[in-house]
């Protein structure tokens, strides 16, 4: 099983790179640049699909974690540390290239409003979510704990997606998931697409590579932990 | 019932152990005072305008007068190993989580009435506003504090790394709190209406009754192996 | 009554504490588990009283599973620990109450007084335990554990700081809760001790059982071998 | 000489202790920035101008992690009764003193330096003024916060009252400290001449210098029975 | 080299713990201190170490007076008490290498290893205290004490949690420091051991002393009797 699942995780993976590179050729010489904002706009397309990749993946950990709370099984949180780790990479993506178009687009990398905010505590607790696993000397205990952590700190993300509404916001609200369809010009959406296929298709390709990863780990017996570590890689 | 009644102990056993030296209480007004005297001399007050400020720092001293409390009330259990013992009596682990919310809730409202009494008055805040009003924010921010506070101190304490991961676990939880609760005092102190107010009272609630269900629900899961 | 610990397996991180333990104890039956320092002794107590969930194996009562999760179990076990569990700050009979009301105790402050008296600790109620001395505060711990009855006892060096004054009413009321049918596992270091109360004797050596035996039939000078022979050993 | 070594060797196990696990570091980093932007968002910053506030919050939060420090510093030698045997070993009081001061010293830079970094961002203040500046202000500041609280951290050990007393005996010999910490620090990122700085910097060596001695020579009075 | 206390007098607020009590140990002697729980026996070794200033009387070494405050007098003294006094978070070697460093023994790394060695926990010394078993942790409190060569050694029950293997080599070891000319004032609960081990005993009761002899003079009945008359008593 984690042969195979290694296998489908570096295919998944190589695929996705494959695609991001498609993008970026996209981007670079076939999308038009966008009226208002010119050449920066097109960090939109690491953007949006970084952010959502974070939400699948913060998606993901949320729902493993509480299955392992529930039926304390491995598996479940094998996948919520492999989910956890994406979510703290594309993450730190959307975090970075957030504030790098910001610093064109409003004038500054940062602002005090609640979307930009909330989605730095949500940074911040995947960042507590590892702490936890980490620091807790028993290792059952450890995995349950980020489990807590990560079942409450999912109650996050509603928070972040309405807060746009909420509040008056300097962010831009939804373009493509509203209830009156996209509002995108169609080569745009066409590369937007393209572009989350690409993040989806590696974020899940590296989850697979990941769990495949910790559940074998997991089957060897404790003491020998370090040697296969090495010996996977 | 009979949970309810237990956790009434613990939560009096708690408090036994917080005031049992007369002292301590004594240090606790002192500390908030002089965090108030400190934060009136630390600002400029010719630069910057009093009630401005105090809303945010009185929800400040909670926020962190809650943080040090909820490591404190696990340090009593933790001294001799009670804890354990406390554990394998039949008690549920909701009646637990409760017990000791209602202890640190209670410590929490002695610190939030001094806070307010002190900022206020070294800020220089003349018209606080109306009392219902401040309730009405004040409640829910600190059951939601207290019930974050005791669910995570406890969880810090099985962490090599102790209560220092307690902020980093509760802050990304309690900063929407903190937000909410001093705009709306900052609100109340400017005497606006209710419906101005009442929005954030809504969400304070159900952070309120939230992190107390969630918390008891999911308690047995950092207390029991 | 059959306490039953089937294949017990218990690690601290790489370490295993108890690697496949296999332990029955009756009622009316008083078990001394021994062995050398290090050997896992504590480690079973944590397990075989729910306080901690093997890694492997399953503890039973009479057939059913046990787990710290049922309310009904933990009402019915006895723990003295290393530590003694107790709220410094507290007075002495302030903490028993304290225990005696969570264990729903019938008549807590009869009980409260009964215990401490057995133990002969009764002029200690009004002190606060941080000014015990150390046997005062085993003493105590003691009580706390007889209070409300259990019929399930687990005392992990219980002697320790004990005068002997304070290590004869123990002895005896440990007797008195054979006679009523009480399971009890014992861990000591005192092997005359063990001889002397046990029923039976388990003999433990780096997580594994060694030994297992009524006492009337074991050789002492050939339980000792078992102790001098292993040292202190961290895995 | 030798009572340098062994004041060097108390520092290194204390910091051993403290960064045991990398992950406090990253709990502590994760702390500061927290209560960084928790103030930068409570503080509405329409109306209240950054760095007329940033000076005032960087000394407060040194100042809590500090008493929160020195209470920490004293936590691991009590934890099994280590430091009643660390006082019978040949080494004398002041080297004691000094090695936790140190070690005490050494987290608070850390501390500061965090604070600094997450709250001149958060609040917006672009231009820090001069580095050299803020080393003077800062460096004896610390060192004075840093032996007050190995100082009365101790001293409190000894009381029923435990952490808590703490802020009582120590906040009456600080807030002068704060205070001019506050305003120099204030100043220096307003780009006031050095003139204007140097009074006060030169109150917080004197601070510093006389807390270290003193508390060096009273140390045995807090730790020998 | 002799070691006396004269008329000391130790308070706790109301509780006189020790009240007039004069004590007597010389080198090359063993002497054991007994008597029921609370009697002031800890209270004290307190006294004697110089950790606690006496409220009244004094103690002595050779006639000059002794105090925790001469650095001198702490470098020759080795206690174990009630508590392990290890850092939890610090291996056993880092724990042992602080104190052999703060002590100024010339060889550390040396020292460490044979103080491990004599008390059978040569194995543990890479491994956090907070991992090892009581009686693991014990024998690494036992290795600390013995670690700078003290010439005068204040033991407060230090057969706690060790086992048979581990109590033989302590014994061997206070032996040899007998022979090597030390004062040893040793508490215990064990009569077997105290009078095995000890040339003299001293019985405490209420912070009285009560009986002061040879061991090989004292009837054991006898000084049984002094246990079982009073149980702990708080004042
Ligand atoms: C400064 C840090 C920033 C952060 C932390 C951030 C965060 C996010 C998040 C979490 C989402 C997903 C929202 C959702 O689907 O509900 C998102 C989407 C998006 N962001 Fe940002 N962002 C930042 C800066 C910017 C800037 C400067 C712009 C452009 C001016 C921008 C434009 C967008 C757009 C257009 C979307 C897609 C909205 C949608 O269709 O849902 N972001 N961002
Ligand atoms: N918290 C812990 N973390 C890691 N290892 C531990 C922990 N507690 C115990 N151990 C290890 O597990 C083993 C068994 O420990 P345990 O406390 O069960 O021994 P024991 O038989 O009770 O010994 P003793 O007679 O000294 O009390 C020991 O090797 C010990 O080092
Ligand atoms: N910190 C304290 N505060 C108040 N009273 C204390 C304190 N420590 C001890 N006592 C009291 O002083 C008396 C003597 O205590 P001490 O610890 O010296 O007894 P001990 O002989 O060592 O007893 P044990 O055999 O139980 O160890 C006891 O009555 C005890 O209650
Ligand atoms: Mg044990
Ligand atoms: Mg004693």
């Amino acid at each position: 099983m984690s042969t195979k699942g290694r296998i489908a995780g570096l295919a998944l993976v190589t695929a996705g790179v494959a695609t991001i590179l498609l993008v970026h050729w996209m981007v670079a010489f076939w999308v038009p640049n966008e009226a208002a904002q010119g050449v920066v706009q097109r960090i939109f397309y690491v953007h949006v699909p970084a952010a959502w990749t974070t939400f699948l993946a913060v998606g993901i950990v949320a729902i493993a974690s509480a299955v392992y709370l529930w039926l304390e099984d491995e598996r479940a949180d094998a996948a919520a540390v492999a989910a956890a780790e994406g979510a703290l990479i594309f993450g730190a993506i959307m975090l970075i290239t957030g504030p790098l178009w910001g610093r064109i687009a409003w004038g500054t990398y940062w602002e005090w409003e609640p979307r930009l905010t909330l989605t730095l505590l949500l940074w911040f607790t995947y960042l507590g979510y590892f702490l936890v696993r980490s620091s807790v000397a028993d290792p059952r205990r450890g995995k349950r704990f980020a489990a807590v952590v990560a079942v409450v700190g999912s109650l996050n993300i509603p928070l972040i997606h309405v807060s746009v509404e909420w509040f008056r916001s300097l962010h831009p609200e939804a373009v493509v998931i509203k209830p009156e369809g996209p509002t995108l010009p169609s080569d745009m959406l066409a590369t937007l697409l393209t572009s989350l296929a690409g993040f989806t298709m590696l974020f899940l390709g590296l989850f697979t590579f990941r769990y495949a990863v910790e559940r074998l780990r997991r089957r060897t017996p404790p003491t020998a932990t370090g040697e296969t570590d090495e010996a996977l890689i | 019932m009979n949970e309810l009644r237990r956790a009434w102990l613990i939560t009096l056993k708690d408090l036994r152990l917080e005031f049992r030296t007369g002292g301590r209480l004594l240090a606790m007004i002192a500390f908030v005072v002089l965090a108030g005297f400190l934060f009136a001399f630390a600002l400029d007050q010719s630069q910057v305008a009093g009630r401005d400020v105090a809303a945010a720092l009185i929800w400040l001293v909670i926020l962190f007068a809650s943080t040090a409390g909820a490591g404190r009330i696990f340090d009593a259990e933790e001294e001799e190993g009670a804890f354990r013992h406390l554990l394998l009596t039949p008690v549920s682990r909701p009646a637990i989580f409760l017990g000791k919310t209602a202890a640190n809730l209670a410590v929490i409202w002695l610190v939030t009435a001094l806070a307010f009494i002190s900022l206020t008055a070294f800020l220089g805040v003349r018209d606080t506003g109306s009392p219902a009003a401040h309730a009405a924010v004040f409640l829910p921010g600190t059951i939601g504090l207290a019930a974050t506070g005791t669910f995570f101190g406890r969880m810090s304490r099985h962490s090599s790394l102790g209560d220092t991961l307690l902020p980093v676990l509760t802050f990304p939880l309690l900063v929407p709190v903190i937000f909410f609760g001093a705009t709306s005092t900052a609100r109340v102190f400017l005497g606006r209406p209710w419906p101005e107010i009442s929005g954030s009272a809504r969400l304070l609630w159900a952070f309120a009754v939230g992190s107390v269900f969630i918390g008891a629900a999911l308690f047995r899961h950092v207390t029991d192996e | 009554m059959t306490l039953e610990g089937q294949g017990l397996v218990c690690s601290y991180g790489p370490t295993r504490a108890l690697d496949g333990v296999d332990i029955v104890a009756g009622d009316g039956e008083i078990v001394a588990v021994v062995g050398p320092n290090g050997a896992g002794k504590t480690t079973l107590l944590r397990a075989l009283s729910g306080e901690r969930r093997p890694d492997q194996g399953e503890v039973s009562l009479d057939g059913s599973p046990v787990s710290g999760a049922d309310p009904g179990w933990r009402g019915r076990v006895g723990l003295v620990s290393h530590r003694t569990g107790l709220y410094r700050k507290l007075s002495v009979a302030e903490n028993l109450n304290f225990f005696a009301s969570l264990h729903a105790v019938p008549n807590p402050r009869n009980a409260v007084a009964q215990a401490l008296e057995t133990i002969g600790a009764a002029t200690l109620a009004g002190t606060r335990v941080e000014a015990l001395s150390r046997g005062q505060c085993q003493r105590v711990a003691l009580a706390r554990t007889l209070l409300h009855d259990p019929d399930i006892l687990f005392l992990d060096e219980p002697f320790t700081g004990l005068d002997p004054a304070a290590a004869a009413a123990l002895e005896t009321a440990l007797r008195a809760r054979r006679t009523a049918g009480s399971v009890i596992v014992l861990v000591t270091h005192d092997l005359r001790r063990c001889l002397d109360l046990a029923d039976r004797v388990v003999v433990l050596q780096r997580g594994h059982k060694v030994h297992d035996g009524e006492t009337d039939s074991a050789d002492p000078v050939d339980l000792l071998r078992y102790f001098t022979t292993t040292a202190a050993d961290p895995s």
